[in-house]
C-alpha cells in the first residue's frame, strides 16, 4: 500500500496556545481514515493545515510526493485533495444542478479558463456527470431547486456530491453528519459505504462514534494537539488511553 | 439552465439575419429627416423657437434661474408684451414689437448642469427635437465653448451667456458663436489704471487660480496688466476646482512677502476662498509697510452675497450692474423689477441683451438664415443697452464696450446694494487686437 | 520653519474636520452595517439648521429704500436689535454657536425619524440597495433645501470677537506671520471634544459597551436577547447629531450651500475606508493623517516637484494604504467584505 | 434573483431573444415617438449608455464587485477616439477600435490593483484611482485633455491618414463618418444601435456560458470557489477588463457621434450614474440595466426640459382652475426639480422593488400568468359544470 498523505512533525500555535504538537500521520491509499478527538483537540486545525487555509509553524505535509505547505487552496484542489466543509459551503443563490456543475467544470477547466462564448447548454457531458453525482446522493429529483432553500441535511449531501464529482484522490470530510438527524446520518453512512468501492482515500473527522466505527479502516485519536493513539477500530476501542481521554465520556451515547 | 434540449445556440448567421430584419423595421424614421431646408430648423408656421440652455441644477442654479427670467422677459418684449424694456432704448433698432419677421418668438428650456456633456445633450435636444433656431445661456466658459462648438457643427447660432474666458472668442471662437459678456483680457485692462491709482506701482502679487482654462486665462491677463504697472508676481498657485477648504493654499501667503492677493476664482470657489482669506487676517496685515489687499477680478453680485461682509472694500470688475443710471439699464431694471420684484444680475442682463440682439439681427437680415443673420451681427454697432456704445467685432464676435470696475459696498443702503461702482472704464481702454489669441471663426455655411 | 509650523497646524485643523465627519459615518457602518450615502446630506442639514436659526434671529423690520422705485428694496434692522439693543446684536453675533442648542434636538429628531422610517428596513438588504436608497434620500434632502434656501452659498460669519486670527507666533515669541484663525482653532478643539465624548460614551457606558459589542459581532449581541433595535435607533440618531453639529459649526469656514454634502461625501468615505471599516479609532487616525498630508502636499515647494500632487494626494494615499494594509489602518477582518 | 431571470430567458431560444431585442432597438425611433424621446441625440445616448451599463453589469451583476470608478474607461475611450480623429482620420472605425483597446489597457491596470481587495475596499480603490485620473485630466494633463473645456477638433489638426488619402482641405471642421455615412442624426443612432445589439449578444453569451456561471458563483461564495479549484483573481480581472472595454466602446461611440471629450465624463458622479442605472433597472439581469439607462436618461433630457409653459400645454384640456393647480404642483418636480423626482424614484424603487425595475416586471408577469391560468381553470371548471 502506498502512502497518499504524509503529515510529519506539524506544529501550530495560536498566540501562546499550542494547537498542534508534533503531529505525525500517514494516510494509506484507498483507506478510510478517521480522526477523532474531543472538542478543541485540534482536528480542524490539522485539517486546515492540510488544505492550505493555515500554514503550520513547522513540519511538512506531503501529498502524493508533493509538498503542500504554502500552496493556494485551488492548487491543492487540483492536486487531488478535496474538502467537504462542516458548515455547508455551497452557492445558495444557484440551483442544485449548478452547484454540482461548478466543481465538475473546475475538474475539466483547471484553475482558470476563459470561455465566454461556449454555451452552458451544450455541455452535455458535464450535465450528465452532474446529474449522476446528484443521483448518487439522492438529490437528482430537485436539481432545479435553489440550493439556499433546501434543508441542512440536504445541503450536506449536496456538498458531498460537489466533492465526489471531482473524483479526488483524497476526500477530507469534516464531520459529515454533524447536526443531522439519526435517519439522515444513517443515509449518509450508507452513501459513504457505497462510494467506498470507488477506491477513493478518505479522511473523516467525526464526533459520532457510530459513524466512525461503521466507516473507518483506521482511526487516529487527537487530544490536546497530540496524536495519542492510532490503529484499527478494534485496537482503538480497546486502547485504555483513548478510553480515558475520550471514549469514557461518550460511551453512554 | 443546463437542460440542453430546450434551446439551441444562436449561429452567427442567425444573428445577422435577426439584425437585418429588425433594421428594416427600424429604417422608416430615416425618411423623416429633412434635407430640403436651406438651413437648420427654418421656422414653419407663425412662430420661431429659441433655446435657453441654463444651469438649473448644481452650483450655478440661482444664476441660471436669473438668466431664465431675463430670457422670458426678452421674449415678452420681442413679442410686444409688457413695457418693452430695452426695446425702447436700443439704438439702432428695427424690431417693432410684433415678433420677428412677423413670427412670434417661443422658447424651450434645458438644464446644462454646468457640465459640457449635459449642456451639449440639452442643446442637441433643442436643435433636433424642438427645432431651436438659436441657443443661448450658460454660466461657465467650459460649457460655452462646448456648446458653441456644437452649434457651429449644427448650423445654429449660439449667443453666449455668462462666459469670461479669453478662449470663447479667442482660440475657440466660432463663426456661429457670439459673446456679449466681457472677458479676462478686458478685466485686466480695466483694472490696471484703478489698481495703479489705489495701490501704486510697487506691489508684490500672489495669485490663487482655479485650475482650469478660465482661471488660467484670467491669471495670465491680470499678471500681464499688473506686471505692466511694475508689480512683481510672487507666485501663481493653482487650486483644484471645488476645493471647499482653501486653508492649505492660504497659509503659505502669510510668509511669502506678498502684499496683494489676487483670487482668480469664480462662484463657490470665490466665496470660500475670499471668506477664508479674510478669516486668516490677511486684510488686517501690513506687509512691506503697505496694507495687504485682496482683489477679485471677476465679480458676480449674485454669488458675492455668499461672501457677506468679507466682500466690503474689495476691488473687481463686472459686466454690468443694476445701479447704473443710463436709460437702457434703467429701462431693463424697471421691467425686470416690476416682473420679479428684485433687480437683475449681470448674467440676466447679458442674456436679455443677447436675445434682443439676435432678434434684431434677424429682422435686419430679413431672414432667419443664420449665414445672413451672422453677417448682420458682425460689426453691428449699437447703444442704449446699458454698456454705452458697443460693437460686435467682426473678427472674433466679441462685444467691445465699457467695463465696470466695482468695489464691495462698505455701507449698503439696501439688501441689493452690494457693489459700488468705482469707475466705468471706457471701451477705448479695454480694446485689444483680436489676432493675439489665434483661433479661426470657420465658415458661414455649414 | 514658520511655514512648516503653520502647515502642521493647518493639517491638524483639516484632520479634525475630516475625522469629525468620518466619525458619524463609521458609526453607522460599524454598528448598523449600513452604507449611508446620505451622511453628507446630514452634515448639510445641520448647517442649514444653523442658517434657519440665524434667519429666525434676524427677522427684521424693513425700512423701504425710497430711492429704488422699480422694486422693493429695504434697509433691514433685526427686531432683536430694536428691542434689546446691544444685547440683541450680540445674540445675533453669536448665532452660530448658539444654534447648536437647536441643531442637536432637531438633528436627533431627524435621525430617529430616518432610522425608524427608512434605514431600519435596510439592515438586511444588500449594500448596493443601501447605497441607492440613501443616495436617493440625499438628493431629495438637498433638493428640498435648495427649494427653500436657493443654490447660492449663505454667509454665516463667526462671532465678531473670534472672526480674525490668533497671533500664535507673537505669543510664543516666534514670527509674527504665524497666525491662525480663531474659529478654526475653536473648530479643532470642538472636534476634539466631540470625538472624545463619543469615545467616552462608547467606552464607559453600558449602552456604549453593547454598541461596541455589536460592532464586533452583531449576531451574538442580537442572540443575547438585548434589544439591539432600540440601540441602533439611538446610534443612528447620535451619528446624525454628530454630522449635524459638525456641519453647523463649519458654516463660518465654508458658507453653506445645498450641495455641500455631496462635496464631502467622497472624501468622508475615503477617510472611513482608509481608517478601516467599523473602526472609530481608525477613522480618526485616517482623518488626521489625510488632513496632514493634504496640507503639506499643497506647499508650493512640493507642487513644484510633483505637479498636481495636491489634487490627488488623498486618493493616492488611500490606494497605497489599502494595498499595504488590506483592511485600512485599523479595520477588522470580515467587516463589509462580503 | 439572477437565476430566475436566467432561467426565464433560457426557456426561449437565444436567436428569438436576439431577434426581439434587435427589433425593439432598431425600431426605437418609432415607438419612442409618443414619449418625445425619438430625436437622434437621445436615441444615441440610450444606445451608448446602454452599452456602458451592459458592460458594468457584467462586472457588478455577475461577480458582485461594485466598481465606483468605471467612468474612467468611458473618459479614456472618448479621449482616445478624439485623438484618433485629430491625428489620423475622421472615419470612426479606427477610433472606436482603438478606444476599446486603450480602455482595456487602463482596465487591466486599474483592475490589477483594485482586485487585490474585495468588498467596499475594492469600491474605494476604484473610486480613488478614478478620482485621481479625473483630477489630473482636469488640471495638469490639460495639454492632452484640454481640461475643463474638453478636447475638441480643430481645423489645424493634422489628420495624417485623411490628408494622405487626399481629402481636400475644407473650410470648417470635418465631420465624423463611417465610410461616408454621417455619424450625426439617425444614421449615428443606427451605428450605435448595431454596437448595442452586439454588446447585448456578447453579454447574453457570457451570462449563459460556463465562464458566466463561474462569475455568478464567485458572487455567491468566493471562498468556496477557491476550494473548488478556481483561481478567482483571473476570472475577476477578465470580467473587469471586459466591462472596461464595454465602457471604452461607449466612450468611443460618444466621441464618434459628438467629437468632444471632457474630463467630467470621468468624475465619480459619472461612475455613480452607471451604478444607479444598473441597480435601478435590476443588476444581474440582462435587460435591467437598459431599463435603468432609459429611465435616468429620459429624466435628464426630457423632464429637465419641462417648464411652466410646456406643463400648461399638457394640462390645457382641463378647466383653468384644475390646470393651474396641477401646474403649480407638478412644476416642482420638473425643470429644475428633475433631480428631486429622480431622488424620489430611487427611493421608491429600492424600497418596494429591491431587485430594481426588473423585479417589478417579474411580479407583474407572474401576476398576469397567474390570472391567466386562473381564468383558464375557471373556464375549464365551468365547462366541467356545464357538461
Amino acid at each position: 500500500m502506498s502512502i497518499v498523505l504524509e503529515i510529519k512533525g506539524v506544529n501550530k500555535t495560536f498566540g501562546g496556545l499550542k494547537a498542534l504538537t508534533d503531529v505525525n500521520l500517514k494516510i494509506e491509499e484507498g483507506k478510510t481514515h478517521a480522526i477523532i478527538g474531543p472538542n478543541g483537540a485540534g482536528k480542524s486545525t490539522l485539517l486546515n493545515c492540510c488544505i492550505g487555509k493555515l500554514i503550520p509553524d513547522s513540519g511538512s505535509v506531503t501529498f502524493n510526493g508533493q509538498d503542500m505547505i504554502g500552496k493556494q487552496p485551488y492548487e491543492i484542489n487540483h492536486a487531488g485533495m478535496v474538502r467537504v466543509f462542516q458548515t455547508p459551503e455551497i452557492f445558495p443563490e444557484l440551483s442544485l444542478l449548478e452547484n454540482v456543475v461548478i466543481p465538475a467544470l473546475a475538474k475539466r477547466d483547471g484553475i482558470f479558463k476563459f470561455n465566454p462564448f461556449k454555451m452552458l447548454s451544450n455541455e452535455t457531458e458535464i450535465h450528465d456527470q452532474a446529474m449522476r453525482a446528484l443521483a448518487d446522493v439522492g438529490l437528482d429529483k430537485f436539481h432545479q431547486k435553489n440550493a439556499g432553500s433546501i434543508s441542512r441535511g440536504d445541503k450536506r449531501r449536496l456538498e458531498l456530491a460537489m466533492g465526489l464529482i471531482q473524483n479526488p484522490t483524497l476526500l477530507l470530510l469534516d464531520e459529515p453528519t454533524a447536526g443531522m438527524a439519526r435517519h439522515d446520518t444513517n443515509q449518509t453512512i450508507d452513501l459513504l459505504k457505497k462510494i467506498k468501492d470507488r477506491g477513493m482515500t478518505k479522511i473523516i473527522i467525526e464526533h459520532d462514534m457510530h459513524v466512525v466505527f461503521s466507516l473507518a479502516d483506521h482511526i487516529s485519536v487527537l487530544a490536546q494537539g497530540c496524536i495519542i493513539a492510532s490503529g484499527t477500530p478494534d485496537e482503538i476501542r480497546n486502547n485504555p488511553k483513548v478510553k480515558e481521554a475520550y471514549l469514557g465520556e461518550t460511551e453512554d451515547e | 439552465m443546463t437542460d440542453k434540449n430546450e434551446f439551441d445556440t444562436l449561429s452567427r448567421r442567425g444573428f445577422l439575419k435577426a439584425s437585418v430584419a429588425a433594421a428594416a423595421v427600424g429604417a422608416a424614421p430615416m425618411f423623416f429627416m429633412n434635407n430640403a431646408n436651406a438651413y437648420t430648423n427654418a421656422p414653419k408656421g407663425g412662430t420661431f423657437t429659441l433655446g435657453f440652455n441654463v444651469p438649473q441644477t448644481g452650483a450655478y442654479a440661482d444664476e441660471g434661474a436669473d438668466e431664465l427670467r431675463a430670457f422670458k422677459l426678452a421674449v415678452k418684449h420681442i413679442n410686444g408684451e409688457g413695457d418693452g424694456g430695452m426695446m425702447n432704448t436700443m439704438k439702432p433698432i428695427v424690431l417693432k414689437g410684433n415678433g420677428v419677421l412677423g413670427k412670434k418668438a417661443v422658447f424651450v428650456t434645458g438644464d446644462t448642469q454646468t457640465k459640457s456633456d449635459a449642456a451639449r445633450a440639452s442643446a442637441k435636444r433643442m436643435i433636433e427635437k424642438d427645432g431651436a433656431l438659436m441657443i443661448s445661456g450658460g454660466s461657465s466658459s467650459g460649457v460655452a465653448i462646448a456648446v458653441q462648438g456644437l452649434c457651429q457643427e449644427a448650423g445654429v447660432i449660439f449667443m453666449a451667456g455668462l462666459t469670461h474666458s479669453n478662449d470663447t472668442t479667442g482660440k475657440d471662437k466660432r463663426r456661429y458663436g457670439f459673446r456679449h459678456f466681457f472677458n479676462a483680457k478686458m478685466t485686466g485692462s480695466a483694472l490696471g489704471p484703478v489698481l495703479k491709482e489705489e495701490m501704486g506701482t510697487d506691489r508684490v502679487a500672489y495669485h490663487l487660480t482655479s485650475d482650469y482654462t478660465w482661471g488660467w486665462t484670467q491669471e495670465e491677463s491680470i499678471k500681464e496688466t499688473t506686471e505692466g504697472l511694475g508689480w512683481k508676481t510672487k507666485a501663481t498657485v493653482r487650486t483644484p476646482v471645488g476645493a471647499g477648504d482653501f486653508s492649505q493654499y492660504i497659509t503659505p501667503i502669510l510668509n511669502s512677502g506678498a502684499d496683494t492677493l489676487i483670487l482668480n476664482h469664480y462662484g463657490k470657489d470665490m466665496v470660500n476662498s475670499l471668506t477664508q482669506s479674510v478669516q486668516f487676517g490677511l486684510r488686517d496685515k501690513m506687509v512691506n509697510g503697505k496694507q495687504f489687499e485682496i482683489i477679485v477680478p471677476l465679480y458676480s453680485r449674485l454669488m458675492a452675497q455668499g461672501a457677506g461682509d468679507n466682500l466690503k472694500g474689495i476691488l473687481g470688475t463686472t459686466n454690468w450692474n443694476w445701479a447704473l443710471k443710463d436709460a437702457g439699464s434703467k429701462a431693463f431694471v424697471k421691467s425686470f423689477g416690476a416682473e420679479y420684484g428684485f433687480p437683475p444680475s449681470q448674467a440676466a442682463h447679458t442674456c436679455y441683451v443677447q436675445t434682443l440682439l439676435y432678434a434684431n439681427a434677424c429682422e435686419m437680415a430679413g431672414t432667419f438664415d443664420p449665414s445672413q443673420v451672422i453677417r448682420s451681427l458682425e460689426g453691428f454697432k449699437f447703444d442704449g443697452m446699458g454698456n454705452g456704445e458697443t460693437e460686435y467685432r467682426a473678427e472674433d464676435h466679441q462685444c467691445l464696450k465699457d467695463v465696470l470696475v466695482v468695489r464691495g459696498n462698505q455701507n449698503p443702503s439696501n439688501q441689493f446694494d452690494l457693489l459700488e461702482i468705482v469707475k466705468e472704464v471706457p471701451r477705448s481702454q479695454v480694446e485689444y487686437d483680436p489676432a493675439i489669441f489665434g483661433g479661426k471663426l470657420g465658415p458661414y455655411k455649414v | 520653519m514658520d511655514a512648516l509650523l503653520i502647515q502642521l497646524l493647518n493639517g491638524l485643523d483639516k484632520g479634525g474636520a475630516y475625522a469629525l465627519i468620518a466619525l458619524g459615518l463609521t458609526l453607522t457602518f460599524g454598528t448598523l452595517g449600513v452604507v449611508n450615502f446620505a451622511h453628507g446630506a446630514l452634515f448639510m442639514l445641520g448647517a442649514f439648521c444653523s442658517v434657519l436659526f440665524k434667519q429666525v434671529l434676524t427677522i427684521s423690520k424693513k425700512v423701504k429704500d425710497e430711492s429704488i422705485t422699480f422694486f422693493d428694496a429695504y434697509k433691514e434692522q433685526p427686531y432683536l436689535e430694536i428691542w434689546w439693543g446691544d444685547t440683541g446684536a450680540m445674540i445675533i453675533d453669536y448665532a452660530v454657536p448658539i444654534s447648536i442648542i437647536m441643531v442637536i434636538p432637531v438633528m436627533l429628531l431627524i435621525g430617529v425619524a430616518l432610522e425608524r422610517g427608512l434605514i431600519k428596513h435596510f439592515y438586511k438588504r444588500t449594500h448596493a440597495e443601501q447605497i441607492l436608497v440613501t443616495f436617493g434620500l440625499a438628493i431629495v434632502l438637498q433638493e428640498v433645501i435648495k427649494m427653500f434656501f436657493g443654490a447660492n452659498p449663505i454667509p454665516m460669519p463667526a462671532p465678531d470677537i473670534v472672526s480674525g486670527s490668533a497671533a500664535i507666533g507673537a505669543a510664543l515669541g516666534l514670527s509674527d506671520n504665524l497666525v491662525y484663525p480663531w474659529w478654526r482653532l475653536i473648530y479643532l478643539v470642538f472636534a476634539g471634544v466631540i470625538i472624545f465624548s463619543v469615545f467616552a460614551f462608547l467606552r464607559y457606558t453600558t449602552f456604549g459597551m453593547v454598541v461596541r459589542a455589536g460592532m464586533a459581532d452583531r449576531e451574538t449581541v442580537g442572540l443575547l436577547g438585548i434589544n439591539i433595535q432600540k440601540r441602533f435607533t439611538i446610534v443612528f440618531g447620535l451619528a446624525t447629531v454628530v454630522a449635524g453639529i459638525a456641519g453647523a459649526m463649519y458654516t463660518p469656514i465654508l458658507p453653506p450651500d445645498y450641495h455641500m454634502g455631496m462635496d464631502f461625501l467622497v472624501l468622508s468615505f475615503v477617510v472611513v475606508v482608509v481608517g478601516g471599516m467599523g473602526s472609530l479609532e481608525g477613522a480618526v487616525a485616517a482623518g488626521f493623517l489625510l488632513g496632514m498630508l493634504q496640507s503639506f502636499a499643497s506647499l508650493n515647494e512640493v507642487k513644484a516637484i510633483f505637479p498636481g500632487i495636491d489634487q490627488i494626494i488623498i486618493y493616492l494615499v488611500a490606494v497605497v494604504i489599502l494595498l499595504v494594509r488590506p483592511r485600512g489602518l485599523m479595520g477588522r477582518e470580515g467587516v463589509m467584505e462580503e | 434573483m439572477i437565476k430566475s431571470i436566467l432561467e426565464k430567458f433560457s426557456l426561449e431560444k437565444n436567436s428569438s431573444v436576439m431577434l426581439v431585442f434587435a427589433a425593439v432597438v432598431l425600431s426605437a425611433p418609432i415607438w419612442l415617438t409618443p414619449f418625445g424621446a425619438n430625436y437622434p441625440d437621445l436615441l444615441q445616448k440610450f444606445a451608448i449608455f446602454g452599452i456602458f451599463a451592459i458592460g458594468f453589469n457584467i462586472l457588478f451583476g455577475l461577480t458582485g464587485y461594485l466598481s465606483f470608478g468605471h467612468a474612467v474607461f468611458l473618459g479614456v475611450g472618448s479621449y482616445t477616439a478624439v485623438w484618433v480623429f485629430k491625428l489620423f482620420t475622421m472615419n470612426v472605425l479606427p477610433a472606436v477600435m482603438l478606444s476599446v483597446a486603450i480602455a482595456a489597457v487602463f482596465a487591466l491596470l486599474i483592475g490589477y490593483i483594485s482586485l487585490r481587495r474585495s468588498g467596499i475596499y475594492f469600491s474605494i480603490l476604484t473610486l480613488a484611482l478614478a478620482q485621481m485620473s479625473y483630477n489630473l485630466a482636469y488640471s495638469v494633463l490639460t495639454p492632452i485633455t484640454s481640461g475643463e473645456t474638453g478636447l475638441q477638433l480643430s481645423s489645424e489638426d493634422p489628420r495624417y491618414i485623411d490628408s494622405l488619402l487626399g481629402a481636400g482641405v475644407q473650410e470648417g471642421l470635418p465631420a465624423t463618418n463611417f465610410f461616408g455615412m454621417s455619424m450625426s442624426g439617425y444614421s449615428g443612432f443606427y451605428f450605435c444601435a448595431i454596437f448595442l445589439i452586439l454588446a447585448f449578444y456578447i453579454s447574453l453569451k457570457i451570462f449563459r456560458s460556463p465562464y458566466g456561471l463561474k462569475l455568478i458563483a464567485i458572487k455567491s461564495n468566493q471562498k468556496r470557489m477557491l476550494y473548488t479549484g478556481f483561481n478567482t483573481r483571473p476570472y475577476l480581472l477578465s470580467a473587469f477588463v471586459i466591462s472596461g472595454m464595454f465602457a471604452g466602446l461607449a466612450g468611443g461611440l460618444m466621441a464618434a457621434t459628438d467629437p468632444l471629450a471632457g474630463a467630467e465624463r470621468m468624475q465619480w458622479t459619472a461612475s455613480g450614474e452607471v451604478v444607479l442605472m444598473t441597480i435601478l433597472g435590476g443588476s444581474g439581469t440582462l435587460i435591467g440595466p437598459l431599463l435603468g439607462v432609459g429611465v435616468i436618461k429620459y429624466f435628464e433630457n426630457i423632464f429637465s426640459a419641462l417648464n411652466e409653459t410646456s406643463l400648461r400645454e399638457i394640462f390645457n384640456f382641463l378647466p383653468d382652475v384644475v390646470a393651474d393647480f396641477l401646474v403649480s404642483i407638478t412644476h416642482v418636480f420638473v425643470g429644475e426639480g428633475w433631480h428631486l423626482t429622480l431622488g424620489i424614484l430611487f427611493m421608491l424603487v429600492v424600497i418596494f422593488l429591491p431587485g430594481g425595475i426588473m423585479q417589478g416586471v417579474g411580479i407583474f408577469t407572474r401576476y398576469y400568468k397567474k390570472k391567466m391560468t386562473e381564468l383558464k381553470s375557471e373556464r375549464s371548471v365551468e365547462k366541467g359544470k356545464s357538461q
